[in-house]
């Protein structure tokens, strides 16, 4: 039984500014399971981080604007929630890791503080300092800092170090959903991995379901259950890891992504990079936006944005598996 | 932390030290020598020579400097002013407290209309309590504070006499200096007060505190203020600076007996040690705000309190 | 991503070398900044009349007394009114603007020069020569900025020239700091470095790579210092260490319209305001410069 | 073809150190950000440099061009020491050695456009005659690194970060070295741009003979396109090998961590524990004469935090810096 | 943006309409409330006075400084030997109360007053006066009022006798200029004396309250030997700023000001809140010409073209709003010894001045340099002034403002081409002599070398002017300086200051050309 948490509907974004419109997500639907993580995936600019944001409306406020769709979370929309409905969510229902744990944490409060603030503001009627301050205790130690650190300031720690505090912070209240923007990319690959296994034995403990935004396939690899690919703000290919890793049936970019990361097993002598760039997503063309970059274009991409393949879990935006729904394996 | 301030406050002596050298070379060049301005027209050659003997102005320059350090740094004698035979640090002692308190209030203005308002005007960016306050920041940030004491003299205490026009005699003899002062500088500090509030809004950790669920209260007093305060403390401190100089007009104005118009006199008259004294005074002055301005730095960002306890500079 | 309005279609084969201009990139964002360009519109109706001053009204007219028109209020004749001797305020605060202007500008541009060069050394090279600029430089700015100009103005005497130089001596500071602190954040750059592993001289460095990167700030505080100077000016004049009359400069039209604060206020209105009008104009330029130069400021 | 064969019958290499030392003052003493690095680069081939943030591997590469000025130790090019060279000299020299850097958004100056950035080197160090001629050599690099001619009177930030990368590479070029320094040139880029840039850079190798030394973090590009690599742990050259034997037999528990830490994008490999090694790189402050990495390790014994472990040669051009290799 | 540049647009046109608004609108009948005028008859009778001067005051010793601010308070806390009558020239005793002249005119003997007492309740002993002129010979700022001094001694225990080097005409009013001091109190004070509070004179008054910055007090002294004054308590605060120093006068913070000119018609108009009158004051105010400093000026001819070019009615308009006396006496009008015709005058003609001008040889113009002239007051206006007239009949120039202090270091080293300058007279025409006769070096404006000028004979007049102690014969004398002295057209008088005095109407006052004895003075 799936046992969804949050779901998203039709969900398009844009950024106005006085020089130009930015359509940075159009039309994406994913929904999250109870204890799941899902995984977005893609490249600079294709719209993760705003969805992302969108979810605890934390775009920018004078020029973002959601043009429509619903995100639910159980059978509120989110987006129609007033500031207060919202500010009871942030933090408590649904948290935020961000990318960068260098300017995520405020540096002139200590991180004691800072998590005590995001217990303070959820707290129920009749906690108590000292309970508070335990539970800061604990969230503490379980991103692994000591408890007798809590009164140092954020540059007392180091890149790694930080981010189990915003990991801390984001934990604190228990949330029933996580999202994780690029949450190790700032990180070492040596710090990635313990960062990226402790979210992963925390997220299994507290049950707590994920979004894991990343543009590494490798770390997509290592927590995902779902997976989303985006594409200039449309997600071009859905499905569970199984599908995304070890399916043969995949969108064109999912296979030129693949094919521009080195492998360290097999030795090429060439990568298989896709040509070209990201289009401008001032734009909108009225076709597959990949198909400027599609080696397997054809004359319909250009003029006809593709319907949804759905086999399975697995759904994939492409004309080229529109016809031969059948003959696939 | 200690041994920073200790640092710190050695800093102020070559500082003081090259202003009394630059201040002495100007007012040594400066045409006229004090024995004229100390005989006015009376007097003849013979007398005027002999004052400027007595006065040891007859010696070389760099004599007369060393003479004047030695003076002020072993004797603690800042010299004796050619113009009131007093010395200059009993002119000094009466005019201080009156310029620091003409300062201080004008500060003191400058801060709590502008580092509010600027706030405000930050976080309700956009609205009337924010295009509103800019505009008459503009306006008031381009108005020459002698100007804007001629017009606050013409309407408080010419058209309608609440304030008086000069002296200091109660409360009310500062009130229309430290507005004529602090005005100017409140708009400047609200003009800045703003500009630093949105770019510490823009900041990711204040995106971490909404994420949080912090309401927008304590997002602003809480979270951004702290961190915008810092570069707002440091035009809070020049300005002390730029307060204390630029008095000079304000003083002369409203006939207020201040360090400031000590010093336009002095120079006017050439009256060396009164120049010298003043604004050596001045200047340690600005420099002890400046290193007020460094400890609040370190009392309100842990980074630089950081950086300050961990003692020796770099070599390089 | 490529912006395509500026990267139109060519034929390949074919470079065309031309200067690119990054001004209008810089005039394209001012333009959208409306009280950048109500600014600039005041500053240059104020520019174009103080410089053509001699055809609105000739500056005999500022100059000639008459004593038996003396303080006339505004009028059809004289629209500022007349001074204490008769002469015509308007024409004198239209010349007297020349001077203030000439002043405010021209010792922005002396300090400007010499804050760039000794700004860069400093932040350039670092180390020793940084020390001693910057230990002399902290010495210069903490004495009172006015008080230094009027000591300097007194040694000098009072012209035109001696007053530019005092007023620029005390901003320079300003100016070399703000210098520095801009050449020390683009000297970290690795352009600076690719341009040292190109075999780039130091001089081309500092000027190809360094200079044009940091010219934003530099532009934003020379500008700003316009209409300072403009302010400190007038403050020296007012003090009575300025021009030498009868040449009118706006300070001391104020600083003559004192003692007839009661009689004829209008005599200290019109130049004040015309001070305010050009220092509020600089000002929002400068503004305008800074969102135009620094577009992550703008939302 | 094997590549690792033709390295071994190279001869002579063509830029050499010899126990690099680069220390920096800072606060709180001497932080040894370079500490007795030894390395050969040969003709055509690339030397890759493994390590991650603050291991010194850029302050290394820097160096090698002496846009830092090494504390002791030399360098050779072509067996000719290049450390005491004048200004001049040095001058003539970087015209043999250049460096692309890791950001593109740095590392290219904002205020000229795509074809002066180019033609810069070539005009200050008077390749060509005129600067026009200078001009058109750079528009010819363009056609060589990909650039689209179309883009000669752009200003940098109207383009993408891969096309900014190839400018820098086109830059890098002008003067037709003869040994480029790649510091992390790809690490700023999407994947699939990341991809076209790797691809370009081996390429040029080919065709010119370039010889590199690749700096970057990422393991599975340093294999990708170097022949043999050097693992770098704060400062210290911990364990250097050809590629292969690194990969297959790495010897240095730190390299044995980083190897276990890449996220394979594998779902197979999901079920296996990600191996994590404790704790986090410090600075290489005042370091004691002990082995750098033995706080971290798991192997750590008490010799460990005693004797400074010699890098000494545990298998055929395999050299290994531990006490249990 | 588009909000604000609209209140942009809109501030700015409110503060142009506002700014033309208050300037069109003159109000010099919306004066203050006058909150001294609204006080009730049945207001206790005040005992105190608050005055303002121009300037911080220098010091309290009468030898040191002879600045305005100064001069204020010594006249009511120090008194010479006898005091001359600003209004009638007349020597008043004070100290001595009688004095005789020996024959030969070079002996002077003065009783002294019994009851004079110094303000710390000494009577005065011959031995304070005996140093009191030695300190002042000691003093260069006072020293040439007793440069003729030959000896002081005491005769018995209330004479003293002063012998003179030579007979002396104006020895009298030099001579009240010395004011005598406490020797025992200025030599327990030694180099503070004149710094700080101290009881050495015996003036009616005797300074309370020293500060040099933010005003002083004196307070009257009860024991004084003509009876203590009625006004008890007088303040004096500096305002530099005349038109603040009016603001506050109105205010009620001062009780007695000298109003500035500009304002003076405003204030004639309110006769029912204040008292004003115009007194004419001892201070003349010249251009004087440096004949040597360039090849133009040395010609007669020129230095005559500008004297004729020298509006003096304009000065008095521009400089003193009409106010003040035109003159062309080198010393105040209502002065006895200057009581004779002039042979030559200056007026304004500047068709003659062109004249005399083609006449020196140089029909289009020359170039005589600058007008030096201190900063600020009238004599910036009157130096303005010239500067138009001059150049109007071709006589280029250039206006030279310089400080206050630089001025007499460059009249001394006669640093100039053409100064204004002024001077206050004490009384006599004999003043001349400190100014003008060739010993005075360094005071002497224009040295009169024998190549064009006669100046052994003007010494030699100004020497039998000081010494002829016939009134009659001393005018003649002076008459004939003065004529060849114009002659040489190197000093053109212009005007006799005014001093425009208004003051609270319950206060009844004495005004004098310079200072006031507030010693008269009563509510």
């Amino acid at each position: 039984m799936r046992d969804l948490v949050l779901e998203i509907k039709n969900l398009s974004i844009r950024y106005k500014t006085d020089l130009e419109t930015v359509y940075a997500v159009n039309n994406i639907s994913f929904s999250l399971e109870k204890g799941q993580t899902l995984g977005i995936v893609g490249e600079t600019g294709a719209g993760k981080t705003t969805a992302a944001l969108s979810i605890l409306k934390l775009l920018p406020e004078r020029i973002s604007q959601v043009a429509e769709g619903e995100i639910l979370l159980g059978d509120k929309d989110i987006l129609q929630l007033s500031d207060v409905e919202i500010r009871k969510i942030r933090g408590n229902k649904i948290a935020m890791i961000f990318q960068d744990p260098m300017t995520s944490l405020n540096p002139v409060m200590t991180i004691g503080e800072q998590i005590y603030e995001a217990l303070f503001f959820h707290k129920h009627v009749g906690a108590r300092r000292e309970d508070l301050e335990k539970r800061v205790d604990e969230v503490l130690s379980l991103v692994g800092i000591s408890p007798m650190r809590k009164g140092d300031y954020p540059h007392q720690f180091s890149g790694g170090m930080k981010q189990r505090v915003v990991i801390a912070i984001a934990l604190a209240c228990e949330p029933e959903i996580l999202i994780a923007d690029e949450p190790t990319t700032a990180l070492d690959v040596t710090i990635q991995a313990q960062v990226l296994s402790m979210i992963n034995e925390l997220q299994m403990s507290l049950n707590t379901s994920m979004i894991m935004i990343t543009h590494d396939l490798g770390v997509v690899a290592k927590t995902c259950d779902d997976v989303a690919i985006m594409y200039a703000g449309e997600l071009i290919e859905t499905g569970t890891a199984g599908d995304i890793f070890c399916s043969k049936q995949h969108h064109p970019y999912t296979e030129g992504l693949f094919g521009s990361i080195p492998n360290l097993k097999v030795e090429a002598r060439r990568l298989n990079p896709i040509p070209g760039l990201m289009p401008d997503p001032t734009i909108i063309v009225p076709g597959c936006k990949f198909a400027q970059r599609c080696p397997k274009a054809m004359d319909v991409c250009i003029k006809v944005h593709p319907q949804e393949f759905v086999r399975g879990s697995h759904r994939i935006k492409c004309h080229l598996f529109q016809k031969g729904r059948d003959t696939d394996e | 932390m200690w041994r920073y301030l200790f640092r710190r406050c050695l800093l102020i002596i070559p500082i003081t030290l090259g202003v009394s050298f630059i201040v002495f070379s100007i007012m040594a060049i400066t045409p006229g020598d004090p024995a004229t301005m100390i005989l006015g027209i009376g007097g003849t050659q013979e007398d005027i020579d002999r004052i400027n003997q007595e006065l040891g102005y007859d010696r070389p320059f760099l004599v007369r400097y060393g003479d004047y350090l030695y003076k002020a740094v072993v004797k603690h004698d800042l010299g004796t002013s050619y113009q009131f035979k007093t010395t200059v640090w009993s002119n000094i002692k009466q005019r201080l407290p009156v310029s620091v308190k003409v300062t201080t209030f004008s500060l003191l203005i400058a801060s709590m209309v502008g580092v509010p308002i600027g706030v405000l005007s930050a976080v309700k960016q956009y609205s009337l309590f924010d295009t509103f306050p800019t505009v008459l920041a503009l306006f008031f940030a381009a108005i020459p504070t002698f100007w804007l004491g001629m017009m606050l003299m013409l309407v408080l205490s010419l058209k309608i006499p609440i304030f008086p026009a000069t002296g200091i005699a109660s409360w009310k003899g500062y009130v229309l200096p430290s507005l004529s002062l602090g005005l100017p500088f409140a708009a400047q500090q609200l003009r800045f007060a703003r500009s630093s509030m949105l770019e510490t809004i823009r900041q990711d950790y204040i995106r971490t505190a909404k994420a949080k669920g912090a309401p927008e209260n304590i997002i602003i007093w809480k979270h951004a203020l702290k961190n915008a305060l810092m570069p707002i403390i440091t035009i809070i401190g020049i300005n002390f600076g730029l307060i204390l100089g630029g008095a000079v007009a304000t003083e002369t104005l409203f006939s207020i007996p201040g360090l400031g118009s000590m010093v336009v006199t002095g120079i006017k008259m050439k009256d060396i040690p009164m120049v010298m004294g003043g604004i050596i005074v001045l200047s340690i002055i600005c420099s002890l705000i400046m290193l007020i301005v460094d400890l609040l730095y370190a009392l309100i960002d842990p980074r630089i309190k950081a950086k300050y306890s961990r003692g020796r500079r770099a070599a390089i | 991503m490529i912006n395509r309005k500026t990267c139109p279609m060519e034929d390949n084969s074919q470079v065309i070398y031309k200067k690119p201009s990054q001004l209008k990139e810089i005039a394209r964002r001012m333009k959208k900044n409306k009280p950048a360009v109500i600014g600039l519109i005041i500053l240059t109706i104020i520019i174009l009349m103080v410089l053509f001053a001699e055809h609105i009204v000739p500056y005999k007219a500022a100059i000639t007394q008459n004593v038996k028109n003396r303080l006339e209020p505004p009028s059809g004749v004289h629209w500022f009114g007349t001074d204490g001797y008769g002469r015509d305020l308007f024409a004198r605060c239209l010349h007297g603007g020349r001077i203030s202007l000439a002043i405010g500008f021209s010792s922005a541009a002396f300090s400007a020069i010499l804050g760039i060069i000794l700004g860069s050394i400093a932040g350039y090279y670092g180390g020793f020569t940084d020390g001693a600029l910057m230990r002399s430089v902290d010495v210069i700015a903490a004495i009172p900025s006015i008080l230094m100009a009027l000591a300097v103005v007194a040694a000098l005497g009072a012209s035109q020239l001696n007053l530019i130089i005092a007023v620029a001596f005390s901003r320079t500071p300003a100016i070399i700091r703000v210098v520095r602190t801009a050449v020390l954040s683009v000297g970290d750059q690795e352009y600076v470095e690719a341009a040292k592993a190109g075999g780039t001289s130091d001089f081309r460095i500092i000027y190809k790579s360094i200079l044009p990167n940091c010219i934003g700030p530099i532009m934003v505080q020379v500008t700003m210092s316009v209409a300072q100077n403009i302010l400190a000016a007038a403050t020296l004049s007012f003090l009575g260490l300025g021009i030498n009359p009868p040449t009118p400069e706006w300070g001391s039209i104020i600083s003559e319209s004192k003692e007839f604060m009661r009689t004829a206020n209008y005599l200290m209105i019109f130049p004040g305001l015309l001070i305010i009008l050009s220092t509020l104009s600089l000002n929002l330029v400068g503004d305008g410069l800074r969102d135009a130069l620094d577009p992550r400021l703008k939302t | 073809m094997n590549r690792d064969e033709s390295l071994i019958s190279a001869d002579k290499p063509l830029v050499e150190t010899v126990d690099l030392k680069k220390y920096f003052k800072v606060r709180d003493g001497v932080l040894h950000a370079v500490d007795s690095v030894s390395l050969e680069v040969y003709e055509g081939k690339t030397l890759g440099i493994v390590g991650e943030s603050g291991c010194g591997k850029s302050t290394l590469g820097r160096s090698i061009l002496r846009l830092v000025e090494p504390t002791s130790g030399d360098i050779r090019f072509r067996g000719q020491s290049i450390v005491n060279y004048s200004k001049k000299e040095m001058q003539e020299m970087r015209k043999k050695m250049q460096i692309i850097f890791q950001d593109p958004y740095s590392s290219i100056n904002p205020r000229m456009s795509v074809i002066e950035i180019i033609a810069e080197f070539m005009i200050v160090n008077h390749t060509y005659d005129s600067k026009r001629a200078c001009l058109n050599q750079a528009a010819q690099l363009m056609d060589v690194v990909g650039l689209a001619r179309r883009c000669a009177n752009v200003y940098p930030h109207e383009l993408d970060g891969g096309r900014r990368q190839r400018i820098g590479v086109a830059r890098a070029l002008s003067l037709q070295p003869e040994f480029i320094v790649c510091d992390e040139p790809v690490s700023a880029l999407d994947v699939s741009i990341q991809a076209q840039i790797l691809n370009l850079l081996m390429d040029l190798q080919e065709e010119k003979g370039l010889a590199y030394i690749f700096i970057t973090h990422d393991l599975s590009v340093v294999k990708h396109i170097s022949q043999e690599i050097v693992v770098m742990y704060l400062g210290k050259c911990v364990e250097k090998a050809k590629t292969r034997d690194l990969f297959s037999n790495p010897k240095h528990p730190y390299t044995k961590a980083l190897l276990a830490s890449i996220p394979m994008p594998d779902i197979t490999m999901r079920s296996k524990e990600i191996h994590t090694i404790k704790g986090e790189v410090t600075n290489p402050i005042n370091p004691k004469p002990i082995c750098r990495f033995a706080n971290r390790c798991n192997l750590s014994k008490e010799i460990c935090n005693q004797v400074e472990p010699p890098l000494k040669e545990a298998g055929p051009g395999h050299f290994v810096s531990c006490h249990f290799a | 943006m588009r909000k604000m540049s609209i209140f942009l647009v809109i501030a700015l046109l409110v503060s142009l309409l506002s700014g033309c608004g208050s300037s069109g609108v003159q109000q010099p009948t919306a004066a203050p409330k006058d909150p001294v005028s609204t006080d009730t008859p049945t207001a206790p009778k005040r005992e105190d006075l608050n005055l303002s001067v121009t300037t911080v005051l220098t010091s309290i010793d009468p030898h040191f400084s002879e600045k305005i601010a100064d001069m204020y308070a010594f006249r009511q806390t120090y008194e010479g030997l006898y005091y001359q009558n600003e209004l009638t020239g007349e020597f008043e005793p004070r100290i001595a109360s009688s004095y005789e002249i020996s024959e030969d005119g070079k002996t002077y003997l003065f009783k002294l007053n019994e009851n004079a007492k110094f303000h710390n309740g000494e009577p005065v002993k011959p031995s304070d006066i005996i140093y009191s002129f030695k300190r002042a010979g000691e003093h260069p700022s006072v020293a040439s009022r007793v440069a003729n001094v030959d000896s002081v001694t005491e005769i018995d225990g209330s004479t003293i006798e002063i012998k003179l080097k030579a007979p002396m005409a104006a020895f009298m009013t030099d001579m009240c200029g010395v004011y005598i001091l406490n020797e025992k109190i200025v030599e327990e004070q030694g180099a503070e004396f004149g710094t700080k509070v101290a009881l050495a004179g015996t003036g009616p008054y005797y300074w309370s309250h020293v500060d040099h910055a933010n005003g002083w007090t004196l307070e009257a002294f009860e024991d004084y030997y003509r009876g203590a004054a009625d006004i008890k308590t007088i303040r004096f605060k500096p305002i530099s700023d005349a038109s603040a120093g009016l603001v506050a006068f109105e205010a009620g913070e001062l009780d007695w000001y000298i109003a500035p000119v500009a304002n003076w018609d405003d204030l004639v108009a309110n006769t029912e809140k204040y008292k004003t009158e115009i007194v004419p004051a001892n201070h003349i105010s010249v251009f004087v010409v440096n004949p040597d400093a360039n090849p133009a000026l040395n010609n007669p001819l020129v230095r005559k073209a500008i004297g004729h070019a020298i509006d003096k009615e304009a000065m008095n308009i521009v400089g003193f709003n009409g106010l003040a006396v035109i003159t062309d006496y080198m010393v105040p009008v209502q002065n006895t010894s200057s009581d004779f015709d002039l042979g030559i005058i200056y007026d304004y003609n500047p068709e003659k001045a062109k004249e005399l001008l083609a006449e020196a040889g140089y029909p289009d113009g020359v170039d005589v340099g600058a007008i030096m002239s201190w900063t600020g007051g009238y004599y910036e206006k009157m130096a303005q002034v010239l500067h138009t007239s001059l150049n109007e009949i071709g006589i280029k120039c250039d206006l030279q403002m310089i400080e206050q202090a630089s001025v007499s270091p460059n009249l001394r080293s006669q640093n100039y081409d053409i100064a204004t300058y002024g001077w206050s007279y004490y009384g006599d025409y004999s003043y001349m002599y400190t100014r003008w006769h060739s010993s005075q070096k360094g005071a002497t404006y224009v040295v009169y070398n024998d190549k064009q000028f006669d100046g052994a004979k003007l010494d030699a007049l100004l020497e039998a002017g000081a010494v002829e102690m016939d009134a009659a014969k001393r005018t003649e004398i002076y008459k004939e300086y003065n004529d060849m002295f114009m002659d040489t057209a190197t000093c053109f008088p212009c005007i006799n200051k005014v001093q425009t005095y208004v003051w609270n109407k319950d206060l009844k006052v004495v005004n004098y050309p310079n200072f006031p004895e507030i010693y008269n003075w009563s509510w």
